[in-house]
């Protein structure tokens, strides 16, 4: 409901962020109101931007995966995975199976992490502080499976080219199981303050909204993309690592809406559980974690360029590798899955919203700066 | 809008009798996981200090400080993180050969000095040095611990032929093991001539094979000879060794020099012309002489070097088995030689009266005469029939094969069908057994006082010889040679007891009394260690040079006591080693130009 | 893939192809046929979303490429265009009117290569850098370790030996084919 | 290094140096014989510290990446605030700025000005390792690499980045730092504006920020 107040003619300009509780990250977003409606906003970023595309220019191949990491806090190991996988296939590389499982299970943990983060994002920025509190928690039980598995909490660093540096703690998949069951516990009662609450639907269905015509003009992924219908997934539609082998299903909405966004990631919780259950079940027992590698201080690749994509939680994230004989790479393009979502995508959106509502927009999105800007 | 939605939020409220997350105050310093990567630990005494861990960093967050001295085998560098630019990625441990640098599972430090964030690990004291959890190494490393295996005649054939026995890298291969070299350095640490190896081997990687040969020369004139006999101390200190295998420095060196069928037009000398109307003698064909020839001659000085065997090469000649180092390639070595100018004569062995007129026509004399007198067993029965000294052994029968000189009988020492027992563990008695097994030997035994580990013959080479099926009998004193009736020899010999010497040195074998063995062969091969003879000096001149055992002792120029008179080799380093030799001579081409005051 | 790539061969010129993977083609043409094969492609085949769209510099060929990535997620499969375009002055046509999200990449490429898309809004507006004045940071001639040093400078403090110096010191290293 | 050399040692409101610490041949520790009592004014600033120390208000600014552990660090799990940490949505209503490891020039800007916001006593909290040195982005030519040239810092926490463990405990420290009167930045800040300011404008190219009034 919107007051209609004849006095409020005049545009006024307003900055939201950097300095900001609400945006997702370090990031500003300059709106045009009238009244407290959106006339047009410019997303604005370079506050994250750390050049790490030049960065790479000047390392080794393997002296890169350290920083690709940072590319995307939330969920860094798509970066690795994605470095890994372009090297691989420019430098001829395969690795070994029970590499290709691992890797399946780090990604698919990295998702789960991230989605569940987003659903406390999403439902903290409608002003529910219960949902933050416990998802930032589970996220956080997460963390502690991560940090046994691969020696870091937050960037694992544990993906290089050949394979992943270290195998399965001993007890691992009972201990990753009792997670698991811990979010599944959790998950009802985020159900009850969000998704079955009325007064939640009331703030977020209808808002926010994407228009399917858009999917024809831009490059829009992730559940930005199947909240308006369309069932496209990267780990469906182009295969990778092992999950052509497993059972899971690509979680479609029609809202186009905030609250459609919210409740794919809500169902793909659950799918990406389903996902680390079976990875944990069908990975090979032994066998070498990673392929021999060339000496990581002269490995030169020759001339190529490849274009690798990975399903990330926000959406199709993409490397555009290029090597031209040395020892470094050439160029290194970051595709990341917000890019579309902040720049084009977003700007569109905040025409006609509410600025109450501009928040909750930005964090279903979802957008993540320091992939947008690298 | 539904009631029962309207309702849903106060569910929750079941969760206000659960348990909370939330961690005690007392307990939130948590332990982390087994492999957190936290901050830097090190073995220092098992660093090494090759700065790998320094080159894969990619942040430049480890620098590598002096700590203490540089040895062979250590450059006495140790690494110091600066924690304002680690992130804790532990490439650095999964990439150290040594294995000694690891992360603790200690994740605090807090302080208000920017600072105080760098320390030396495992020299800096802290409290996680002994921190056992942690990201270590071992389980998976960055680095390829093993090396191209290298082709060879197979084991139970070879025995009956004198081919080469090591058929070399192909081109692939050995890119590929090149490509494993760390280019540390320290290899060139215990390389007694500091040959510039990571540089070659990196050539050779790149394909630059030109380039490496050049590398090569520059300190090395005898290298397809170090590429197959070496006794490379170099891979003895590669940082691969510690966890794996050494970079087969030494067949990627033969590799580099048999590219080429003709060295002369591809190695590119570059040196001033210092010794124009100089003149150098040089006595002695062996690496030592040929070094000091070589380099002399391609400065412009006049090189005469007297030989007096019919080849040159010395001990590479006469004591190497042409399985190893067949002739060819030393004739190779040899070309060089001749189109640096140098005047070879050869079946020229010098007396002292030729010593005393080359002094007088000389700017200077080098002697490299080298260990000719094989060392008796001190055995009661040595002198009887058929006992042989190895060297004795090796001389007559590469003579013999390899040179139309008729100062050797034409019956070799071993015959088909003999049994042979070599006695001494070095390289010369695998030597003189595996060519007794070609000779036509039935069977060979190796007799040695200690254990299989301390002999002093190449790992390599003993496992070549067992291949051959040659045996080796250890911890076995001889004590006495008795004839047999039917002409045969008989080796007695008893059972050694190791028994702990002081700390540093191998331990000793000592005799268990009271037990005899007995080892009835046909031929019986001394291969103890060889000695100095100088007894072609005369003694006023073996006196002044060399002490009463007959080694030289040379300045820091090479020079021996007679001024103008400069030595090196075995009879000064006593290692018998050719690189040792070719060291010596590289320290004489330096010093007798000093001494000639030409630089 | 081949046929479609010899459909367009039969309209525009390809200089080049390359199948890197079934699902990935990759073909390079003359930059005059740039704008008219994309125009192409979005309006009349599958490929009608842009994934990606950046640029490499090839400092020793003198030029830029520009690489587009198109997706035709019917068919699950990818085209990628690539363009070389002259790096002494880098003008390529805009894409925007096909592409919304072309705006940024082409306002993130005249900042970071300096490549123009005239026409395209944005252009010279700052997107990641504020107030930068130097060449632009992607280019290969750009020495970000040297800038980084020069305009904010390192904790001193730090020495560093390499070992092979060390070792080449300590135990002198030398070379006899040439004098030094 | 490019950067001008830090004027005088800054001096507290005693009037003793800054990081100074009393020494034992102080002449003052031993004439008197016996411990003097706090003045009034010193056991203000005593109590002040105190309470002050007990109530930290961390302004939600995430910097750089390692803000995404203070997401655990204020929720639940980790739960801050019985340690007396709470958020502060804006500058004017914060003592403690958290740098969270990297800063971009573009940033450093917005930090500099939402630092002079921030009402005195302030505090700044430094994680990771590219406060310090520059930590991963050393060459990357959009991040500055020294922290303490632009901002003073009292407390770095280092890690990469640094567990919400580390932090509690950086916390902690700041406390105690802030109960002795320890944790002066502020005042070094005012003190040494000048080489600040010309620090600042230094990689600030196209600088338009507001002077504050001191």
């Amino acid at each position: 409901m919107t007051i209609e107040n004849p006095h409020v003619e005049k545009e006024t300009q307003l900055w939201v962020g950097p300095q900001h509780p609400g945006v997702t990250g370090n990031m500003a977003i300059q709106v045009w109101l009238t009244g407290d409606t959106i006339q047009r906003g410019i997303t604005h970023v370079g506050y994250l931007h750390r050049g790490f595309e030049k960065l790479m220019e000047r390392r080794k191949f393997i002296q890169s995966f350290p920083i690709v990491c940072r590319i995307c806090v939330p969920e860094p190991d798509t970066n690795e995975y994605l470095l890994a996988a372009s090297i691989e296939e420019l430098g001829g590389i395969t690795i070994p199976e029970k590499a290709v499982w691992l890797r399946t299970l780090v990604l698919e943990m990295s998702r789960l992490a991230s989605l569940v983060q987003q659903i406390g994002g999403g439902a903290g920025a409608t002003g529910l502080g219960a949902v933050p509190n416990w998802t930032y928690t589970l996220r956080d039980y997460i963390l502690d499976s991560f940090e046994e598995l691969t020696g870091g909490r937050v960037y694992h660093m544990y993906m290089v080219y050949g394979g992943v540096r270290r195998d399965l703690p001993v007890g691992f998949a009972e201990r990753m199981e009792a997670t698991l069951r811990k979010i599944e516990e959790r998950l009802p009662y985020i159900d009850k303050v969000t998704f079955q609450s009325s007064v939640w639907r009331e703030r977020t269905q209808g808002v926010g909204l994407t228009d399917p015509a858009w999917v024809k003009e831009m490059g829009i992924s992730g559940p930005a993309i199947r909240a308006m219908g369309f069932a496209r997934d990267v780990r469906r539609d182009f295969p990778y690592l092992a999950y052509p082998e497993l059972d899971f299903s690509v979680i479609t909405s029609t809202g186009g809406d905030i609250y459609a966004r919210m409740e794919i990631r809500r169902h793909e919780v659950v799918e990406s559980i389903k996902i680390i259950r079976q990875v944990l079940q069908k990975m090979p027992k032994d066998g070498p974690v990673a392929a021999p590698i060339p000496n990581v201080f002269t490995w030169r690749i020759p001339t190529g360029q490849t274009y690798v994509r990975a399903e990330a939680s926000r959406g199709e994230m993409g490397y555009y590798t290029v090597t031209d004989g040395s020892d470094k790479v050439r160029r290194v393009h970051v595709r990341g899955a917000s890019y579309v979502h902040g720049f084009a995508m977003a700007e569109r959106m905040f025409e006609g919203l509410n600025i109450a509502d501009l928040h909750p927009t930005l964090v279903s999105i979802p957008t993540c700066p320091p992939e947008m800007e690298r | 809008m539904s009631l029962k939605n309207a309702l849903a939020p106060f569910g929750i409220w079941a969760r206000a009798l659960a348990r909370p997350y939330t961690i005690p105050v007392e307990d939130i310093m948590r332990a982390p996981a087994d492999r957190y990567r936290g901050w830097h630990t090190n073995d220092a005494e098992a660093c090494i200090g090759c700065g790998s861990c320094s080159d894969i960093c990619q942040n430049a967050a480890i620098d590598m400080v002096v700590n203490r001295d540089a040895t062979k085998g250590d450059t006495g560098l140790r690494p110091m993180v600066d924690y304002g630019r680690c992130c804790w990625c532990a490439l650095c441990v999964d990439v150290c050969p040594s294995g000694s640098l690891g992360l603790s599972s200690e994740y605090t430090w807090v302080d208000k000095d920017p600072e105080v964030f760098r320390y030396v690990p495992g020299v800096d004291k802290k409290p996680w040095d002994d921190d056992t959890k942690g990201w270590h190494g071992g389980e998976w490393d960055l680095i390829n611990h093993d090396r191209v295996p290298m082709s060879m005649l197979p084991g139970e054939t070879r025995g009956q032929t004198w081919a080469e026995v090591v058929l070399g890298y192909s081109e692939e291969e050995a890119q590929r093991e090149a490509a494993r070299c760390l280019e540390c350095g320290i290899c060139t640490a215990a390389c007694p001539a500091h040959m510039h190896i990571p540089e070659y081997i990196g050539a050779i990687r790149d394909g630059n094979y030109e380039q490496a040969v050049n590398l090569i020369y520059e300190t090395n004139p005898m290298p397809e000879m170090c590429g197959k006999v070496c006794t490379r101390r170099c891979e003895d200190v590669c940082a691969h060794a510690k966890q794996g295998e050494p970079v087969a420095i030494r067949w990627l060196k033969r590799f580099a020099t048999e590219r080429f069928d003709d060295l002369r037009e591809v190695i590119k000398a570059d040196v001033a012309p210092i010794g124009v109307g100089k003149r150098v003698a040089v006595i002695g064909g062996g690496p030592s002489g040929i070094t000091v020839a070589y380099y002399l001659a391609i400065r412009g000085f006049e090189v005469n070097l007297y030989e007096a065997l019919p080849t040159l090469g010395g001990a590479t000649f006469f004591g190497i088995p042409k399985y190893r180092f067949p002739m060819p390639s030393l004739e190779k070595q040899v070309d060089m030689l001749r189109g640096a100018g140098v005047k070879l004569h050869v079946n020229s062995p010098v007396d002292a009266a030729l010593f005393e007129e080359l002094r007088s026509t000389h700017d200077a004399v080098f002697i490299g005469a080298g260990l000719m007198r094989g060392k008796a067993m001190r055995v009661e029965g040595e002198d009887a029939p058929g006992v042989v000294n190895a060297l004795t052994f090796l001389l007559e029968h590469h003579l013999r094969n390899n040179t139309d000189s008729d100062k050797v009988s034409k019956e070799p020492v071993v015959l088909p069908g003999m049994k042979v027992a070599v006695v001494g563990g070095g390289n010369t008695a695998i030597d003189a057994a595996r060519v007794s097994l070609r000779l036509g030997a039935s069977e060979v035994v190796i007799s040695y006082r200690r254990r299989k580990e301390d002999m002093p013959a190449d790992w390599e080479e003993i496992e070549d010889a067992e291949h051959e099926n040659i045996q080796i009998d250890v911890q076995a004193i001889p004590l006495r040679i008795e004839q047999t009736p039917d002409g045969r020899l008989d080796l007695i010999w008893g059972p050694a007891e190791m028994v702990a010497d002081k700390p540093g040195a191998r331990p000793k074998p000592v005799l268990v009394e009271g037990v005899e063995n007995h080892l009835v062969v046909d031929r019986i091969i001394g291969a103890i260690g060889q000695g100095p003879n100088l007894r072609w000096l005369s003694p006023e001149a073996q006196g002044t040079i060399a002490d009463k055992w007959g080694w030289i002792k040379v300045n820091e120029d090479g020079m021996t006591g007679m001024p103008g008179v400069f030595a090196g080799g075995d009879l000064v380093n006593e290692t018998a080693d050719a690189i040792s030799a070719i060291a010596d001579g590289l320290r004489v081409v330096q010093g007798i130009p000093r001494w000639l005051g030409l630089q | 893939m081949n046929e479609f790539v010899q459909e367009i061969q039969a309209r525009f010129e390809v200089l080049w192809s390359n199948p890197q993977r079934p699902d990935l083609m990759q073909i390079g043409v003359r930059q005059v046929n740039a704008l008219p094969l994309l125009t192409w492609l979005k309006s009349n085949t599958g490929y009608f979303i842009l994934n990606h769209f950046s640029a490499v510099d090839w400092i020793e060929d003198g030029e830029f490429q520009l690489t587009y990535l198109l997706t035709d997620y019917a068919a699950r499969r990818s085209l990628m265009v690539c363009v070389r375009i002259d790096r002494a002055a880098p003008t390529a046509e805009s894409v925007h009117h096909l592409w919304p999200e072309a705006v940024t990449y082409e306002q993130e490429m005249f900042e970071m290569f300096g490549i123009s898309f005239p026409g395209s809004p944005r252009q010279g507006v700052d997107l990641l850098l504020e107030g930068w004045e130097d060449i632009p940071p992607m280019r290969r001639d750009f020495d970000t370790a040297a800038f980084a040093e020069e305009a904010f400078g390192f904790r001193p403090g730090r020495t560093h030996t390499n070992p092979r110096d060390r070792v080449a010191i300590a135990f002198g290293q030398k070379g006899f084919l040439h004098d030094h | 290094m490019g950067v001008e050399e830090k004027g005088k040692v800054p001096l507290l409101p005693s009037g003793v140096p800054v990081g100074s610490k009393p020494h034992a041949t102080d002449s003052t520790l031993f004439a008197q014989g016996r411990p003097k009592p706090l003045s009034l004014d010193e056991s203000v600033a005593f109590i002040k510290n105190w309470f002050r120390a007990q109530s930290l208000n961390v302004m939600a600014y995430g910097t750089g990446c390692g803000s995404i552990e203070l997401g655990p660090l204020g929720t639940s799990r980790f739960d801050m605030e019985r340690f007396g940490i709470t958020g502060g949505p804006t500058p004017r209503q914060s003592s403690v700025l958290i740098i969270s490891g990297y800063l971009s020039v573009k940033t450093l800007k917005r930090v500099i000005r939402s630092y002079e916001q921030m009402p005195n006593p302030r505090w700044v909290v430094a994680l990771g390792s590219c406060t310090i040195n520059g930590g991963m982005y050393w060459d990357s030519y959009s991040t500055i690499k020294i922290l303490d040239q632009y901002l003073p810092v009292d407390v770095y926490v280092n890690g990469c980045m640094p567990r919400p463990e580390a932090l509690i405990a950086g916390f902690k420290d700041l406390m105690d730092m802030i109960k002795r009167g320890e944790a002066n930045g502020y005042i070094e800040y005012q003190n040494n504006l000048d080489w600040y300011r010309a620090n600042q404008r230094k990689v600030i190219k196209d600088w338009n920020l507001p002077e504050y009034s001191w």
